[in-house]
């Protein structure tokens, strides 16, 4: 099994979740973050004084899966956070060697899902 | 200085005075009630152009909007003998308001001239140029407020003179600005990637309305301009009436959507506000329950169902609420409307002056063809100057960066 | 319209509106007061309970409320004389305030109808059904607040005609409103799964804590009903008790957790402008000082160590800070009333008139009492009717998306 | 009691009374607009220290205060004749008010003894340690803001008997806080590990500057002490000078960083409220565009590039708005006052008294330089006896938790 | 050593908390996430438009352990967070091959507690 | 490549973020979490009811790096985040198998910079 992190624009989420969705991928755990890349921010001023904005919104949506949901999850993403333009992001991905549903207390693949 | 000096009353006064406090406290209301409908990334956007509308025009109505809105002139608009206040003193000018300062008067209007381009911004929220509203927020005011206030509250106004009932500014504030609302949202479209409000903070959308509430008794009751019966018969019906049509909206959030909410009771409150204004010197109790408990009937099927299916972006329902509020208000003045209540009113269609309501569905309808036309010539010549709506990727990023450099809350500090 | 026509005042009418309006705000600023005290789930559910309140309230007030509290009826309870307002005019009513237009005090009167039974939600917060919330509300406006503002304030009431000192609520607000809460906090029993205020928002706190100082100039200054100097010292007694009683809350703070807080501060400041609501026409500023700064001391035991004792989960401490503190401050008038202050007062037992604190003394009990048992008897019927407590699947999700659909602010956008 | 009765007036005892409570809730107000421009960690530290000065301040000032500065004197100090208000009752004292209760002028001028205090706040934000914040606030009361009181308002005061006009506090409130402020800010030295204001929540700073404006019509036209042309005119100029200000500052912004922000209209705003307060009573609608036009000029020079230079972290600009602003206002009173606005003030050098300009130079530089010394003797003795600073580990924790045991907002809940 | 990652209901998040401490898991780190998954939202209702609730809040809980920790930390918090309803969450356990102790600089299991 | 997920005291990000930088690591995401560790929280007081404060506010890092950047990486945070106080945090380093980058489609070492 995998970890899939993806670091994505936050107007793409709802893109990226439905095109997640499309490819049967329905279980993603979505959380805020900052981040800093090759993407430059805008400039603020608060009363005259500049601050480089360096660290930008951006959206982290995590989603563990078999292996065979790796791919078209990977696809998926892509289809649905690019833009073509620097700040897109990136997808990581992990072993993931053991998951647990907590309700039943299942292992494994029949715990990811 | 007024030809006619007359005494200056100390309870008038104060009256006026702090109700003209209280309207200038409804567009920083207004700021927090649409700024927290909105997405976290435009907020700053809402309160910006609020606050430019409190700026502006103040300045603009002292320079020459007072003058070309209540000075002297023909049937349609004033002149520019007030400019810059000329004239305009410390003494009483009885034909509009014995027993006050002309000042008084003057500045209580200019709040009412503040917050009426403001209430447009509820329906091209989110999507603006900021420096194209600027430029179009000065020239409604100019070619669309001053000319409809002349018409409705100058001496020689046409419908002043017509006898239209407008106690505290249903056709010039509310039916005009939701019109030239619903114009700004068709001419610039929807909103890119979002079709909903994005409600980021309710609880200032509470704020805000409060601030409305609280202010409203200063817009309707201050109409008055003394501390009288009359001022106290339209406090009481504007609290009735807003109270009546938030327990409305609720109802038909309770029937339609199952539970009643926040935003739709407080959305309620203020078209229960929207809808009395025009008839808060003329009906008694009977008259605001009535108009309270059906406006937001009216506001729901309009904002639930009937917008969902024309499909325009209204996106705080600057149309929905305060321009068909604001219509029926009016009409609802020409059936409602008592003598008993004030003298120096008129009786309604349903006391026996169908004449009243005929008026009335003129005021209305003028008031909305010229509203209408007017905006869209000025939003076409803005557009075309400079360009009426944000870059794509500035509404991507969010008004408060791309048009103000900042943002509204920071994450880590 | 009323029988006797008396002249209208103009100050007096100003001071009296204005003071409506200044109250009319306490309720959203208790909104945020209590508001920000919750955890973020439960929010809105505060605020929708305050807000409809107002909206509900007003209503309910116009058709019989005021009728039934201050119209012509036996010594327990007014009657029907007065529904929909009949004859309550733009003339005054010398019988209960001459000088202003009986509308005037009808709507002075409403907002503390309103904010009364709103007062109580601090007890019951976080676990209420709505639908029993608005069953429950209305019964106890008209069971409990109308009877004890009739008996205390009404022509013929029983505890006016005993000669019990209220000048502005002590009894029939917040004794009323404190001991209601006990008996729902009881009633209803703990919260799930915390027993902790989750102060989500102090912020919030602190402005609500503003807005109720300030309206409550309003409150008490405008019980006056006159712009005189009455109302200045109640005016400066009110700034004075609440300013002491945030300083010895502070102070009790710092000696007893180490440090001194703002939610504590603010809650002082609460407490002080409720003891001196009763006594705030009768004593001078030496005795705004022993009230402020001694409440403080009474109410921070009470919540700090005899809540926490004695385990029930008065969650915002409406009984902890409305019932405990008013109950102390109609005392308090019974022994720093002075006849200097107020001719139409009373002298109280520190100026040589133990019959005053007597008299305080029962009207207390006697509030007390009846608040209880009518509060407890509508707590059992709502509940066997429909349930009372919010399922409790509801209670964990939070009230905001379990009872209204609508979550107070979004995460990512 | 005061020697001569006079009759009270109803409508300007309302609008005093009034304005008092517009005045109160600036305090409140202003914690927002500094609150929401500080990091996260010390928006209650914000709070509490202005929440304090409205507590603190509201005792002594009824204790000794007004005694000290409105009391029976010499040329520099008043006396403790009315400590505890003792003679200070429900009837006029015409020296100061005729027409309004004494007391209602004592607790206007309370208000005034509020604020200032709390503007210096912003110089020594994010790094005073609260106990030593509480004695220094109780010495500069007692120290410098009585004396400069007596001496620019009180009867005998040198500055009032040099002719210096200062109709609503531009020396006695702005130059003041704004000097005392920078003292602090040099004497306590830069906070650790930042040079920039936070900014963590500017719908609060909007909302604490919306306050401001509100609470300013009363801070300004109240100060006319009656319901009359004079306050018409102090509030039309105040609102228009704000405006204006607001504008111009936008302006500044547009120009020198590109675009217009939120946080800068609202300092404008606040620039031209300070501006104008000296002026309010004796100039007219010109002078008040000229004055607010021109103060957010110099103010934003001060505040983006000379302070930059100079290095000194005045981090909320308390003195950069305040102390400039209010040193312009005051000069510009000197240059645009005339006596057809007021006839008890004086005409101007641009109205052809150039003395009066001399006067008001003579005025800002005595309170520049008392108001220097002082303060800094009073950091000096604090800091000896108990430390000015907060030790630094508490300052990296933030004052919310190191100073008051409590966060502003839960991150889970 | 493991790197333990739980998605819990937000509610559970002090009998989680509880649960650890008693097992003797006494470090943790703790932020708020949204998910989607199997259970099913409140439809959110603003000015009569129906927002199908699908992103829900739940608490991510992290925690880096040495392998004896790794069975009593997963019971732990099934026993914290079990309430047997659909949303109870998952836990991801990953490999965790380096840990440092930034205040120290020491490395692995002497550095994870 | 690796993930490097370090800890950190709030108040140290700017120091963090101008040591990874001066290490010439560029590309990094942020967000808040909370901590509970060794470090005792200060006690909250409401309304006089104690409140043992033991989430302590926290800020996550997230770098993912080719291994010649490991160590540069791990050397910098230390040196921004240091005080020698307990509360400094940990670094955790999780393999990281595969990166792509979501504007390009690229994969591995190039599409990690
Ligand atoms: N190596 C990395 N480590 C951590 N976060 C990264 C890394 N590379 C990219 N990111 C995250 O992805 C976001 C987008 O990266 P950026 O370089 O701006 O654009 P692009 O991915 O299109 O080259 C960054 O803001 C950051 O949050
Ligand atoms: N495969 C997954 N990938 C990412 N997050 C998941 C995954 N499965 C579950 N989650 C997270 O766990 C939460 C609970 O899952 P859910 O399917 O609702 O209930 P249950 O775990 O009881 O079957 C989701 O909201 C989501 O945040
Ligand atoms: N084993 C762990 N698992 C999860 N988080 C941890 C672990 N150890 C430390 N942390 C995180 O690091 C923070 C600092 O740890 P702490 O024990 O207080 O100090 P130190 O790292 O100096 O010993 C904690 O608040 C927690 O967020």
């Amino acid at each position: 099994m995998k970890l899939i992190i993806a670091i994505i624009q936050p107007h793409r989420l709802d893109d990226v979740k439905r095109e997640l969705y499309a490819a049967d991928v329905n279980l993603i755990t979505v959380s805020e973050v900052l981040g800093h890349g090759r993407q430059v921010g805008v400039d603020e001023f608060y009363r005259g004084v500049k601050e480089t904005g360096n660290l930008l919104r951006k959206i982290q949506v995590e989603i563990a899966v078999n292996e065979d949901y790796v791919e078209p999850s990977i696809k998926a993403i892509i289809k649905g956070a690019r833009t073509g333009k620097i700040g897109d992001g990136k997808i990581w991905v992990l072993d993931l060697p053991r998951v647990i549903r907590i309700r039943t207390g299942e292992e494994g693949s029949k715990a990811i899902g | 200085m007024p030809t006619t000096p007359s005494p200056i009353n100390g309870g008038d006064t104060a009256w006026v005075l702090i109700s003209t406090a209280l309207v200038m406290l409804m567009t920083p209301g207004l700021a927090l009630f649409y700024g927290g409908m909105v997405r976290r990334k435009n907020v700053l956007g809402i309160l910006m152009q609020c606050m430019i509308c409190l700026a502006l025009i103040s300045v603009l109505w002292v320079v020459y909007g007072y003058s070309l809105a209540f000075g002297k002139g023909n049937a349609f608009i004033g002149g520019f003998d007030w400019a810059m206040l000329k004239g305009v003193g410390q003494d009483a000018y009885p034909d509009y308001a014995p027993g006050i300062p002309h000042q008084a008067f003057m500045i209580f209007q200019a709040m009412f001239a503040v917050i009426t381009p403001a209430l447009i911004i509820g329906s091209f929220a989110e999507r603006m140029k900021f420096s194209s509203f600027v430029v179009f927020t000065t020239l409604w005011l100019t070619f669309v407020y001053c000319p409809i206030a002349h018409m409705v509250w100058g001496l020689g106004g046409f419908l002043r003179t017509l006898g239209a009932l407008d106690f505290a500014g249903g056709t010039v504030v509310h039916i005009n600005a939701g019109i030239a609302g619903l114009i700004t949202a068709l001419y610039l479209g929807k909103r890119l990637g979002t079709d909903k409000p994005g409600m980021h903070n309710v609880p200032f959308i509470v704020i805000g309305a409060a601030l409305l509430w609280f202010g409203w008794f200063g817009f309707n009751a201050g109409s008055a301009l003394a501390a009288n019966g009359l001022a106290a018969n339209a406090f009481v019906v504007t609290n009735t009436a807003a109270a009546a049509a938030a327990l409305s909206w609720a109802l038909m959030e309770w029937i339609f959507a199952g539970k009643p909410t926040m935003v739709g009771t407080v959305s309620g409150a203020v078209a229960g506000l929207v809808a009395i204004t025009p008839a808060a010197g003329f009906v008694d109790i009977g008259g605001a329950l009535i108009i309270g408990l059906l406006v937001s009937v009216i506001c729901y099927m309009m904002v639930a169902f009937v917008k969902a299916k024309l499909g325009y972006d209204d996106t705080l329902d600057a149309f929905g609420v305060h321009g068909i509020g604001g219509a029926f208000g009016a009409l609802a003045t020409g059936l409602l409307a008592q003598k008993a209540v004030n003298s120096a009113g008129a009786d309604g269609l349903f006391y026996g002056n169908p004449t009243q309501f005929i008026i009335q569905i003129k005021a209305v309808l003028f008031t909305v063809v010229y509203s209408a036309i007017v905006t869209w010539v000025i939003c076409f010549v803005v557009d075309k100057v400079m360009g009426l709506r944000a870059a794509s990727e500035d509404e991507v990023m969010g008004l408060d960066l791309s048009q103000h450099h900042e943002r509204a809350y920071t994450i880590l500090d």
